[in-house]
């Protein structure tokens, strides 16, 4: 819808307070009308340095709890990869039940982060009568992870060498049973998103991440695997007990028969990985060997082991939205750990946003930048400091918005006359 | 006080008088109704929804908040546009024959300057938007003004087709809602023009979400993209007003759409003949009728899809509705031939 | 006008300076059909002109503070600010983190506090009801 | 593209870039019953043959997935680990492999891999503007974290004179001292939070006619007044 007459680009600032994104993160729009021309990403509203309390305040322990809070909505696969960075610097290994009781958290962590983000897409584009059902469907495995951890968001159900809670035998069959409703409404589900006329006209076609560029910006979990990267860690690194349960990267030719990366791929992959998350969990209620949840249940022991520990460590889980990695390097005699590096998918994801909005058009900025799911909290772990006395630099922020609202004024007097 | 008879000479009070009652009447009605849709979209979407009487107490609320006026907007603009909206919401109101009644200025005003009417209160929406210089307000107001344009063909097609077969039956005015009353459509024509009415109402059942601007064509006040878009600087009495406005207008194009195609009074088939019980009667059934339309056009389409894109609600106004509208006229036209 | 209309129909601006989204995530849980708070005539709206509650969630982060307190001036009054979560009351987990302005009240002053990590929904719907009560308590002292 | 066994990649590594091949260290640990492999390589290189290295790893599969760069500060030198991920999309195959090298304090400097792997591009900003490591062409060489106004000269990841001490503002009513920021930390941190608690300045006292005195306001003072024992962690 280009201006005719005159040819007026003007950045619109979303963010970051914006109730389409429901975390601070700031993109600047260049549009012309209602088609984008540029992007710019801006970060670090939602920094809460957590590497620096990690290498400062907390022992490792602690961390775990701290790196649990990194995401409210992904809190497995954080301190599941920091605890396999640790284990893999401090040389311990956990026994096998824990390994498949983990598996099974993290897999019902990926049905309710799935179905939220499939609520909040179809929010996205004012669909709200599907967000109110789908997030309906989602209590039950609220529930259920309540049933089983004891809390609905923050499970705090890991430890360094094993889990800290067990999923006995008299839990089985309450799992089977949320799992059995899942299987009859999956069907539903599958049709109010695949086959719905005004979300495929909302997004075939839109916000399209060609191959090609996917591997070249590293793009990982759904938003990469809809644009034909089979990059997922569970299938190509042996971890957890996903080696024993070989899994298969989910792409969307598996329904469309074409692999076209646009926002209708990402709900189709979104879709069968809670499909394919029910047949994990089933398989491991199944093959759950007995045995000890923790290695070393006495906590001051394993304090004694990690401080004495030397060596570094990578942890790397595959988040609902991705690659999580967990690098941490242990020091001998020192409390805290020597270096904590986090890193979330989202990080990676949005490299991708550029080449993705580029050209689409206002309207579909919302659906779009949700169709990577993206978390912002997780982006923003790292360190940044910034200085707390100087008044005046804080006054920048105000001048670029006021720039920006001066320039549309300007030019929006100018359109009316 | 017979209304319907268009030889009579209106007093002013009669008219100040009449416009008032017709003004809360529409308010209360407007707001009532707004407050059924919410519940039964609620109860389409598994919640138990708000209240009826929800609207009332929104209202009340934003009465009593303070209402911040923009300093780098047009301050006497900003504040206009509300009062605007308003009086023509309820102006509409007194041309349109509600409640089983003729209209109250009956012979002041016929369909051509309806059509002009409905046109203002987006108009003062968008000189809203654009006076209270926020960026998102701009944008909302200039995808408020593609919508504006794009829904003026269908409704245009739609009461133009009705007027024409009319002026085939009688040589008085054909845009007079009277004469519309006294010849409904559907009698007039045959099978084929039954499918072509049909098809008008089609479009006009399409046209109200986005004279009213609900899901799917509420892309102006779209809340997710545009932080509220026209109304995102609007708070307290100016807000109030405004939601004041498209409940009225919500009203009026509803029983707009009730005049052209359900002239019919329930009284004459049942035989009431004193004036009381009539009036009472007829306007229970148009309200019946006005909830049936309401149901179907906002409540049933505002649960059931999802909000286009500019370019997909204009491109749909534009050339699909209009060709139903088109499709519509040449079946009644052929109809009479036939 | 009574305050007392107001508390029939609260409509919710929610403000996230930083939180951990599980908070965000439980509000929006009040929201759906299960807890479903506008039963109460409570709504989610787009801008803080439109807004009578101000839901905070996260330990205001550095660069939020300015966003968040220009947000609190632009909320016309009467209004009432409702800290969800542990991390708008002391920091959480972040407490001694450098990043993090403080706890909420440090920045805007707050009504009603929801600890938790997050706090479920039913915690929310409680603290909107306290909401109503401190409405009420602030309407007879203007009578 | 085949599948190397790990010593196979380290002898390749090896072979080509002979003298600058410092060491190589293998991890591999069995993994739940069926004791299938998780397999990491850590290699260490000087600085001349990093994009050599890096060459090679593209050679071993063509998109090689860059996951992250991680520097750590030792005191005299800085360690960077680029992080990379390969084989991915072969089942159980993947192994993450660690390429380590450690630049002088004096001359931090590293070539950009941005031609090699576009995605690199986030992080090698973050290491610039966290670390202080200079890479050498990069394309976008803005901040990506830090605010502009963030001070030139100032990488929060480190720990000597150019790191964040003076910047550090600690959460009011759970302070220490932050000009013995480095003493308090490093002995066990239970001890320093017990001596007089000096309330540092917060936002909300430098404009008091904002947060006007709201009867809730001032309890939450007093409450936390008497709660200052030690601190109570959670």
């Amino acid at each position: 819808m280009k201006n005719k007459e005159m040819e007026t680009t003007y950045t619109i600032p979303v963010g970051p307070i914006h109730p389409a994104l429901k975390e601070p993160i700031r993109l600047d729009l260049k549009v012309d009308g209602e088609e984008i021309i540029d992007v710019d990403v801006a970060m670090g509203q939602v920094h809460r340095g957590i590497e620096w309390l990690g290498m400062n305040r907390n022992n490792p322990i602690q961390n775990i709890y701290l790196a649990e809070r990194v995401c409210g909505i992904c809190n497995i696969c954080h301190p599941f990869a920091y605890i396999m960075a640790v284990e893999q610097a401090a040389g311990i290994t956990p026994p096998e039940r824990a390994e498949y009781i983990r598996v099974v958290i993290a897999e019902m962590e990926r049905i309710h982060s799935h179905l939220l983000w499939a609520g909040v897409a179809a929010h996205e584009i004012g669909f709200d009568s599907v967000f109110y059902l789908v997030w309906r469907v989602r209590e039950k495995i609220m529930d259920l992870i309540e049933y089983v951890t004891g809390n609905r968001v923050t499970k705090a159900m890991f430890q360094i060498g094993g889990v800290r809670r067990d999923i006995t035998e008299e839990q089985f069959p309450q799992i089977r049973k949320t799992l059995d409703y899942y299987k009859t409404i999956f069907k539903q589900l599958k049709t109010v998103f695949l086959d719905d006329r005004t979300i495929r006209m909302r997004t075939k076609n839109v916000g399209v991440l060609k191959t090609e560029d996917a591997l070249k910006l590293l793009a990982c979990g759904p938003t990469g695997r809809a644009s034909g990267v089979t990059k997922d860690v569970r299938q190509d690194q042996a971890y957890g007990a996903y080696a024993d349960l070989d899994i298969k990267a989910i792409t969307p030719d598996i329904i469309t028969g074409t692999i076209v990366g646009d926002v209708y791929d990402r709900i189709i992959v979104r879709l069968l990985e809670v499909k394919q998350s029910i047949e994990i969990i089933e398989r491991c209620l199944d093959e759950m060997p007995p045995g000890a949840t923790l290695i070393e249940p006495k906590m001051a022991k394993l304090l004694k082991t990690l401080k004495t520990a030397e060596g570094k460590g990578v942890g790397r889980a595959e988040a609902p939205r991705g690659e999580v990695i967990h690098y941490v390097r242990l020091e001998a005699g020192r409390e805290t750990l020597a270096t904590w590096k986090i890193r979330a998918p989202t990080y990676l994801n949005l490299m991708s946003i550029p080449t993705i909005l580029k050209g689409g058009q206002i309207a579909d900025v919302p659906i779009v930048f949700a169709s990577i799911d993206p978390c912002m909290s997780c982006t923003n772990r790292a360190v940044v400091i910034d200085r707390k006395t100087n008044k005046k630099s804080i006054m920048t922020y105000e001048k670029l918005h006021q720039l920006s609202v001066e320039k549309t004024r300007r030019l929006s007097n100018g359109l009316v006359e | 006080m017979d209304w319907s008879s268009n030889s009579y000479s209106l007093t002013i009070t009669a008219i100040i008088g009449g416009s008032i009652v017709l003004a809360l009447l529409g308010a209360f009605f407007g707001l009532l109704y707004r407050g059924i849709d919410r519940k039964l979209a609620a109860h389409m979407q598994g919640r138990i929804g708000p209240p009826i009487i929800q609207p009332f107490r929104d209202i009340r609320k934003l009465l009593a908040k303070e209402s911040i006026i923009p300093d780098d907007g047009l301050s006497w603009l900003f504040q206009a546009c509300p009062f605007i909206g308003l009086v023509v919401s309820i102006l509409l109101l007194t041309y349109i024959p509600v409640f089983g009644q003729g209209a109250l200025l009956e012979g002041y005003g016929d369909l051509i300057l309806i059509l002009y009417l409905l046109f203002i209160p987006s108009l003062a929406l968008v000189i809203g938007g654009f006076a209270s210089g926020s960026p998102f307000a701009t944008v909302g107001a200039q995808r408020e003004m593609v919508i504006m344009m794009s829904y003026e063909f269908p409704l245009a097609v739609a009461i133009i087709a009705i007027a024409w077969r009319i002026s085939y039956v009688t040589d008085i005015n054909p845009f007079i809602f009277s004469t519309v009353a006294q010849y409904p459509i559907w009698n007039q024509v045959g099978p084929m023009g039954v499918v072509g009415s049909l098809a008008l109402l089609f479009t006009l059942l399409v046209v109200t979400p986005g004279e009213v601007a609900k899901v799917p064509f509420d892309i102006a006040e779209a809340e997710t993209e545009i932080a509220g878009g026209l109304l995102v600087e609007y708070s307290g009495r100016n807000l109030a007003l405004f939601y004041l406005a498209d409940t009225i207008r919500a009203f009026a194009m509803v029983s707009l759409v009730v005049a052209l195609f359900f002239p019919y009074n329930l009284s004459p088939l049942i035989g009431i003949g004193a004036t009381a019980p009539t009036v009472i009667v007829d306007s229970l059934f148009f309200l019946l009728k006005v909830f049936l339309v309401m149901f179907i056009s906002v409540i049933l389409i505002r649960t059931a899809m999802a909000r286009f894109k500019i370019s997909q609600a204009s491109y749909i106004y534009i050339m699909a509705m209009t060709l139903i509208g088109l499709v519509g006229l040449i079946l009644i036209h052929v109809d009479m031939i036939v | 006008m009574s305050l007392s209309a107001i508390k029939r129909a609260l409509w919710i601006y929610h403000i996230n300076t930083g939180s951990c989204n599980g908070c965000d995530i439980e509000i929006l849980a009040a929201l759906t059909p299960r807890y479903d708070l506008e039963r109460f005539g409570m709504m989610l709206v787009g801008s803080p002109r439109h807004a009578d509650v101000l839901l905070v969630t996260g330990p205001v982060a550095k660069q939020m503070a300015p966003r968040l307190k220009r947000v609190y001036e632009q909320t016309p009054d009467p209004k009432v600010v409702i800290v969800v979560g542990s991390c708008g009351l002391e920091g959480g987990v972040f407490y001694e983190s450098y990043n993090l302005v403080g706890p909420v009240d440090q920045i805007i002053p707050v009504d009603v506090y929801v600890p938790g990590c997050p706090p479920r929904p039913e915690a929310i719907i409680e603290a909107v009801a306290k909401a109503w009560v401190k409405l009420e308590k602030a309407e007879q002292q203007v009578v | 593209m085949e599948i190397l066994s790990p010593e196979e990649i380290v002898e390749s590594f090896k072979a080509a870039l002979g003298s600058s091949f410092i060491d190589s260290k293998i991890y591999q640990r069995e993994v739940a019953v069926k004791k299938n492999l998780f397999q990491a390589i850590w290699i260490y290189v000087k600085r001349d043959a990093f994009r050599q290295a890096v060459d090679l790893i593209s050679k071993l599969q063509e998109y090689p997935h860059l996951s992250i760069i991680s520097s750590s500060d030792l005191g005299d030198s800085v360690e960077l680990i680029y992080h990379f991920a390969i084989y991915y999309g072969h089942h159980l195959k993947g192994l993450s492999l660690g390429l380590c090298l450690s630049l002088p304090k004096n001359d931090l400097k590293i070539p950009t891999i941005t031609d090699l792997i576009p995605g690199a591009i986030f992080t090698e900003r973050e290491t610039q503007e966290m670390m202080g490591v200079e890479v050498v062409g990069i394309p976008d060489d803005r901040r990506l974290f830090l605010p502009e106004d963030f001070p030139e000269g100032v990488y929060p990841w480190r720990k000597d004179e150019t790191g964040p001490e003076d910047m550090l503002k600690v959460l009011p009513g759970h302070s220490c001292h932050s000009d013995s920021f480095a003493s308090c930390h490093s002995e066990p941190f239970a001890s320093c939070h017990s001596e007089g608690e000096k309330r540092p300045k917060n936002l909300a006292q430098d404009n008091p006619e904002l947060v006007s005195g709201e009867e809730s306001h001032t309890a939450q003072d007093r409450l936390r007044e008497e709660s200052q024992e030690p601190g109570e962690k959670k």
